[in-house]
């Protein structure tokens, strides 16, 4: 896996394909699509080292998007996917990106896991409170009055909290970011991939589409107050209380990243070592 | 008839007693001692569903040769104690001259047993072990049985000596002090059970579960990463794989759930390394979503599915035949992928390596179907063969521009770049798509992947080891997976008494053969089909996807209680004359 | 010969555009004036994977007596604009006498669709639109198409009216206007297609999708629990049901995924209340594991599949009937189940009412296999029949004292309390068990267990239900599911040419019925078995099944590209000479 | 559905089967058994009423050792399960149980979404750090060093926090006891019953075969020192930086339960109502 080390350094741009987006337009993925590029651009980085997985969802089609080596998976199942890459191919860089449907409902027992294993990979949540793809669903994170077809009247559930969940489970690192600021977003995501461990980034993406409410964000958004922390105590009461649209690196921790990887040396056929156990007397 | 033959040349003895009695670790001890004097055997444990305590028995049999299942009855019984032992009885069927070893007084003896008319036994197996420092009921049958047997007191005391070496010397003096006990009161009361050799072979002989054997094949074949869940009776694959992973630099994860270990592999697998899980029946259904993933995505990795008792959670603890259906066309959609299955305990290890290998070079997900006879067995066996199977990629190191992922080649395998190539860039995806990896629902892109991933798999040449072929004559036996041991030595038998039939035991299930079945069933007129299942799942198969002969007989039973050759023999042969 | 017998008894149009034009729209109220007058037709929805803009398509058939399939090719084809039209020209075959209808630089008419050189008509839909005030394009195309088939202008008036209530008055009159000026254009070129009428039936109408005749049918079979995860094509299901369940005191549950659905369904059944989930293959996949449970525990409940192009993703708005192996053969172990097909879009909500009665009746899981073509597309039919299927369980209200759950009965079915009663307290368990519940590894209880699972199913009384079975001959067409509509016509244009062709569309495909398929084909030499799949599972399923006659052919296309009855005629005809 | 009112109450040992468990002697899992079957009795409720279902693991067992109706699920799908049951039929009572593997780690997804529903039901968790019926393999809650067949050296991961993510995702009610307190236990799960909503009680249960450390548990284990909360966010901070051996009631809610409940005259044929709709022109 030979890497040109004379190349050029790739430009944003460069980390884009041409298949065009599935996506309406104004969808807030787009501008995804966009700081994901500029961060990968800006951490020096070249298409060909990158891998990004995904499951399903309208924001799960994002791979095919980049220049990147990519995997479009099946729903709920793209961080365990992601895992499997990194475990095995450590010097890559991984990033994991979907909804929240496919993040936080079917595949909320990964995203528990992910945390905890803390593999050093990036996670990015689109959020869009709702299931763009299969026309207007609610969502774990959807508000408990939204009325919807498969819900006359609203889930009257209110929604949980990916990011404190993400805290409780051992994420290393944890942001906020919305789609409509791609450079504070490109700047967080950039973040998110340099601190190692596994690193959890919920961007606001609005679907103007089946949320056409979510056009207001841009006016609700804003910095987080305070300063960054690595007390996790102080990290779950701040998170459990706000109202989800502070903005920022909102925990940064110190865990040890998974360690169990495979070594590059471990390929050819070497498995003598292994066999003595079963001869009998020796 | 056909017992006579049986018990010629191999010994059948069970060891009973309640869990925390040891008689699994003194049957452990007994197959060693056999394996050091260089005679072949096996060994299956029988448990309830206690963890620690409840009923459990050591079923061994003992031969001069190679044994491939156990045998008709078993020449002797030993029991500690008797709790409980009428819930597995029938798994232990006695004659009128099996000879039924116990202490007065330590429990009913069930009445399956008894039914047989055996020789009793008594014998003061729980005074003996008090009588001695340290002394354990266990040691004192090992001596008994030993003694028995005719194996060396010497090879049973190195072998004590390597079993206790971490608990330290005393137990070891211990352990030795009882099983000399134990062999006086077997002399004493003159009992023999010699294991007659045919010839005498090299004695070289490995010791292992069929559970071990796939670890084995695994990494032969060149998995360097694993994901699974643990569970029953697949649990020690990985316990095996897991620190053999680590001396070799590869490694193991311990997945969540089977969702995502299925989904890890693949994930390793893109990125180039080779990937294998193992788990039973509820573990594989789980995986069936990002098993169709895997087909439509065109990524190798091996599943080793260690088959139970089913439907449901079923019988954990015991074997069965019955994951066949789910295996074949378990996924939604049209998802041609490969599945094997290991005919002995041995052959989990070739079978293993084989489907790595063959994943790897049509890029498409194995099925390897084991299961709990083979895999919790313990076997003494010859050395095994080195193989060259490997996993060989179809990779594209210097992709030209505008590379194509699913490119439309003659043999369907189409060249793949591993992340870290420059100019290499797809994205592999499970929505149907076009040659270049971009979705696509057109039909004409359709129908070039489907018929694409089919052709790469229905025109791969397999070679030989498709089935185990052998014999002649009008009537073929075809089966598979564990219960190819009893119908070989079935076959063997009725062969010893003139008559001619063929045995196939296939070892690629998926996708089917029909030009070789063919050949092997030329001048075939009736065909019997053995399989452990209760709908005749195996049957069905072959109707499905072969041409069987004009005459056609099932022998089919769930589990746990196994097809013994014997009856096999019978069944078989009355059919043959 | 088979386009001509089409051409007289219906007529097919396409209204093509991108995904903002409202051609979808048109289509529906097109339709909608169609079922007004009495007249009887289908309207499919075609896609691409866009949620918004991109490129659709309305294609309609309508007729004067009931059609049950899309025709062979297009009469007319009126475009707003050709955006990516070329991805489906392939599902738009057209002859020379077609009549394409655009608007002058309105795109690039697919290369497909001007091979057969049919009529090109050039009309000024766009400038017409934009003279009126609030006026659309795809009104105007409603208009132009509407006068075509000669519904009278005041039964569109009247349609708009219904559908644009809610858009207030001037929504309503911008719309009437705008159909007007598309109705003078059709007059001024003088397009005309009108609908023959064979016979005046009584007019009254229903028009639905598959989708919601099947959650109707669940609703008259007593379905009151309903849990579901949504998925294409599958969520119209519940987007119905959600509201309806609401009305009448009963609910429906979003899950987290479809492990939890397929479990809240168990549960709830367990409890007593009939249960129902749908989804599609993907989904399907991860409720193998909870259906085996529902097996081993005995609970009944429906799971409607509609499928969709396969393997993993696939190809999710298109149809295809390839989930059939992954319903029969799916789950690990042995685990009899029912398995059934509506063979049209009526038939969804009878088969669906029938499943919900014979898990109920039969304690077991049905697993009801839908598909895109059946529960997407909108048909207007005939007021359906009030069948009397209602769910009614073997339920025991005074268990006596020791409560056998599991007992062995001689039907298999062994009444089951419900909690809350009394006395009557057992434990469900997906271990395999003895009579009374309790977890057995013991081979006599598996035995009698499998034995019983199997006998409630293999000896119900399915009357005449298990298939649609008619005409005679030496000659018979075996199909399932959508394919049937299709079948159904091309046999009818056989007989019409004086050919006797037998129909055998099976609504049971699981458990088998062999004998009642032996007298189906009493005097057949021939069959031909119709499916849309790649690998021709269904053709596997039925030789692994049923003996079938001599001489067998088989005719299968993946989707999404649909058989169509003339090419059918065609192939079965040359086959029946 | 008739109860019999004119009934003597229930004793705890009318609640208790003649199903003889297969745990290992000195389990914690009987205490568990006894705890749940003194809360039955203690509450006035009679064995019909009351439905205890369960996922896979040696926990898992306990419906059949109870004289309740009881359903024996599936690894990991205890808590669907139990949601099924609940909403089809309200007025049961509705116990679930199972251990930290079938809980925490192949249904962590349902356990999320269990909180989040707020269904009324109660959930017990039998936590021995460690999954027992597959003979001793790392569970979540599984110390980092623990050295194991499976784990050669240990997981190297943190263990995650089940209280906190139980509040998180909207648990009602969070408690933690210890199983060698059966009374003090019996009082927490009485209490969790009664508490409306979804309420989670973690129970420490030492496995004594696989993890014989667990036996000086019993020195470790305290009442909470502070009193209980109904602040979510000061939960959350005490909770992410306990110990994991106070014990108590740690957090107690006031969210709304699920309200959509099949009601008891949903039953009969009665569609009519619905049809219309398809009807045309009318
Ligand atoms: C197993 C399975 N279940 C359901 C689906 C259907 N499905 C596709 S995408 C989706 C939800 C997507 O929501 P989200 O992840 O929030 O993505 P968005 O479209 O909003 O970006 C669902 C339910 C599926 N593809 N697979
Ligand atoms: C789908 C599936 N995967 C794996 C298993 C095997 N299995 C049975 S119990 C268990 C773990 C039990 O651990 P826990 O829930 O902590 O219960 P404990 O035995 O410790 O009480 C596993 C992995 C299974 N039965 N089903
Ligand atoms: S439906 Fe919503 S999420 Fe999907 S592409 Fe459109 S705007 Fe984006
Ligand atoms: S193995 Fe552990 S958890 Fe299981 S019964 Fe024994 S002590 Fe209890
Ligand atoms: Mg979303
Ligand atoms: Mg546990």
């Amino acid at each position: 896996m030979e890497s040109p080390a004379t190349c050029p350094a790739a430009k944003a741009g460069d980390f884009k394909s041409d298949v065009k987006p599935v996506w309406c337009p104004g969808c807030g993925d787009y501008h995804v699509l966009l700081s994901l590029t500029k961060a990968l651009a800006a951490l020096g980085l070249r298409p060909e080292q990158v891998v990004v997985v995904s499951g399903i969802g309208c924001s799960s089609r994002i791979p095919a998007y980049t220049n990147c080596y990519g995997f479009h998976g099946i729903h709920g199942r793209a961080l365990p996917l992601a895992t499997g890459v990194k475990v095995a191919r450590p010097e890559l860089t991984v990033i994991c990106a979907g909804g929240d449907g496919d993040g936080f409902s079917i595949g909320g027992n990964h995203f528990l896991h992910a945390c905890r294993r803390n593999v050093d990979l990036t996670y990015i949540v689109m959020d869009n409170e709702v299931y763009g793809m299969t026309k207007g669903q609610p969502s774990p994170t959807t508000d408990p009055c939204w009325d919807s077809a498969l819900s006359p009247g609203g889930t009257g559930m209110s929604p949980f909290h990916p990011l404190v969940i993400a805290l409780a489970s051992g994420a290393n690192f944890i942001a906020r970011a919305f789609a409509g600021d791609p450079n504070v977003t490109a700047k967080m995501i950039a973040d998110a991939i340099t601190h190692p461990g596994f690193s959890f980034v919920q961007i606001l993406s609005p679907c103007v589409t089946f949320r056409p409410d979510q056009k207001g964000w841009k006016d609700r958004v804003r910095q987080a107050p305070v300063s960054e922390t690595d007390d996790p105590g102080r990290a779950a009461r701040r998170l459990m209380t706000d109202d989800g649209f502070v903005c920022g690196v909102l925990y940064r921790g110190h865990r040890e990243p998974y360690r169990h990887m495979v070594q590059t040396g471990a390929r050819g056929p070497a498995t003598d070592l292994v066999e003595t156990g079963f001869r009998v007397g020796s | 008839m056909t017992s006579e033959t049986d018990r010629h040349t191999s010994v059948s003895v069970a060891l009973v007693g309640s869990g925390g009695a040891g008689v699994l670790t003194a049957g452990q001890l007994l197959l060693q001692a056999a394996a050091r004097v260089g005679l072949f055997g096996l060994l299956t444990r029988c448990v309830g569903p206690q963890i620690r305590g409840g009923e459990s028995a050591a079923l061994l049999r003992l031969a001069g040769a190679p044994v491939h299942c156990m045998g008709d009855s078993f020449d002797a019984v030993l029991a500690l104690d008797w709790n409980n032992a009428e819930r597995f009885a029938s798994e232990i069927p006695l004659r009128s001259d099996s000879v039924v070893i116990s202490d007065a007084g330590n429990g009913k003896i069930p009445d399956a047993m008894l039914a047989a008319h055996p020789v009793m036994v008594e014998l003061p197996i729980a005074a003996t072990a008090a009588a001695a420092d340290g002394g354990r009921g266990n040691m004192v049958a090992l001596g008994i049985l030993s003694a028995m047997l005719e194996l060396p007191a010497a090879t049973v005391q190195a072998v004590i000596a390597t079993a206790l070496a971490d608990k330290g010397a005393a137990a070891v003096s211990a352990g030795v002090a009882s099983v000399e006990l134990g062999r006086g009161l077997a002399d004493q009361a003159g009992l023999r059970l010699p294991v007659h050799r045919d010839v005498e072979t090299n004695p070289l002989r490995w010791l292992l579960t069929g559970n071990e054997a796939a670890g084995l094949g695994a990494l032969r074949g060149g998995v360097r990463f694993v994901a699974a869940y643990p569970i029953t009776p697949a649990t020690e694959i990985l316990e095996w794989l897991a620190p053999n992973l680590q001396k070799i630099g590869a490694t193991l994860v311990q997945a969540e759930d089977e969702l995502a270990s299925i989904n890890m592999c693949i994930g390793a697998s893109y990125a180039g390394v080779p990937a294998l899980t193992a788990t039973s029946g509820p573990g594989f259904s789980l995986m069936l979503e990002g098993l169709g993933l895997a087909v439509a995505a065109e990524v190798p990795l091996v599943v080793i599915d260690v088959m139970r008792g089913g439907p449901s959670t079923g019988i954990p603890t015991k074997s069965e035949q019955t994951d066949l259906n789910a295996a074949v066309y378990g996924m939604h959609g049209e998802a041609p992928h490969l599945v094997l299955a290991p005919t002995s305990i041995a052959d989990a290890l070739f079978t293993t390596q084989w489907a790595v290998h063959l994943a790897e070079s049509m890029q498409t997900p194995a099925i390897v179907l084991s299961d709990q006879a083979i895999g919790q067995t313990t076997a003494i066996i010859n050395p095994p063969a080195n193989v060259k199977f490997f996993a060989e990629r179809a990779v594209m190191r210097l992709p030209q521009t505008d590379y194509t992922r699913y490119a439309i080649t003659a043999d369907g395998v189409s060249p793949v770049t591993l992340p870290g190539t420059p100019g290499g860039q797809y994205t592999a995806d499970g929505l149907e798509h076009s040659p270049r990896g971009t979705p696509s629902s057109r039909g004409e892109d359709h129908a070039l992947q489907l018929d694409k991933r089919l052709r790469k798999i229905a025109s791969f040449n397999y070679g030989v080891h498709w089935a185990d072929v052998e014999g002649d004559g009008a009537m073929a036996v075809i089966t598979w997976g564990s219960t190819t041991g009893a119908v070989r030595e079935a076959v063997r038998r009725l062969r010893a008494t003139g008559r001619s039939v063929r045995l196939i035991a296939l070892r690629l299930l998926y996708p089917a053969q029909p030009r070789q079945m063919a050949a092997a069933l030329s001048g075939v007129t009736c065909a019997v089909i053995v399989e452990q299942s209760h709908s005749g799942q195996f049957h069905r198969y072959l109707r499905a996807h072969y041409d069987l002969p004009p005459e056609v007989r099932l022998i089919a039973r769930p589990g746990p209680l196994v097809l013994r050759p014997g009856e096999l023999a019978q069944r078989i042969g009355n059919r043959s004359q």
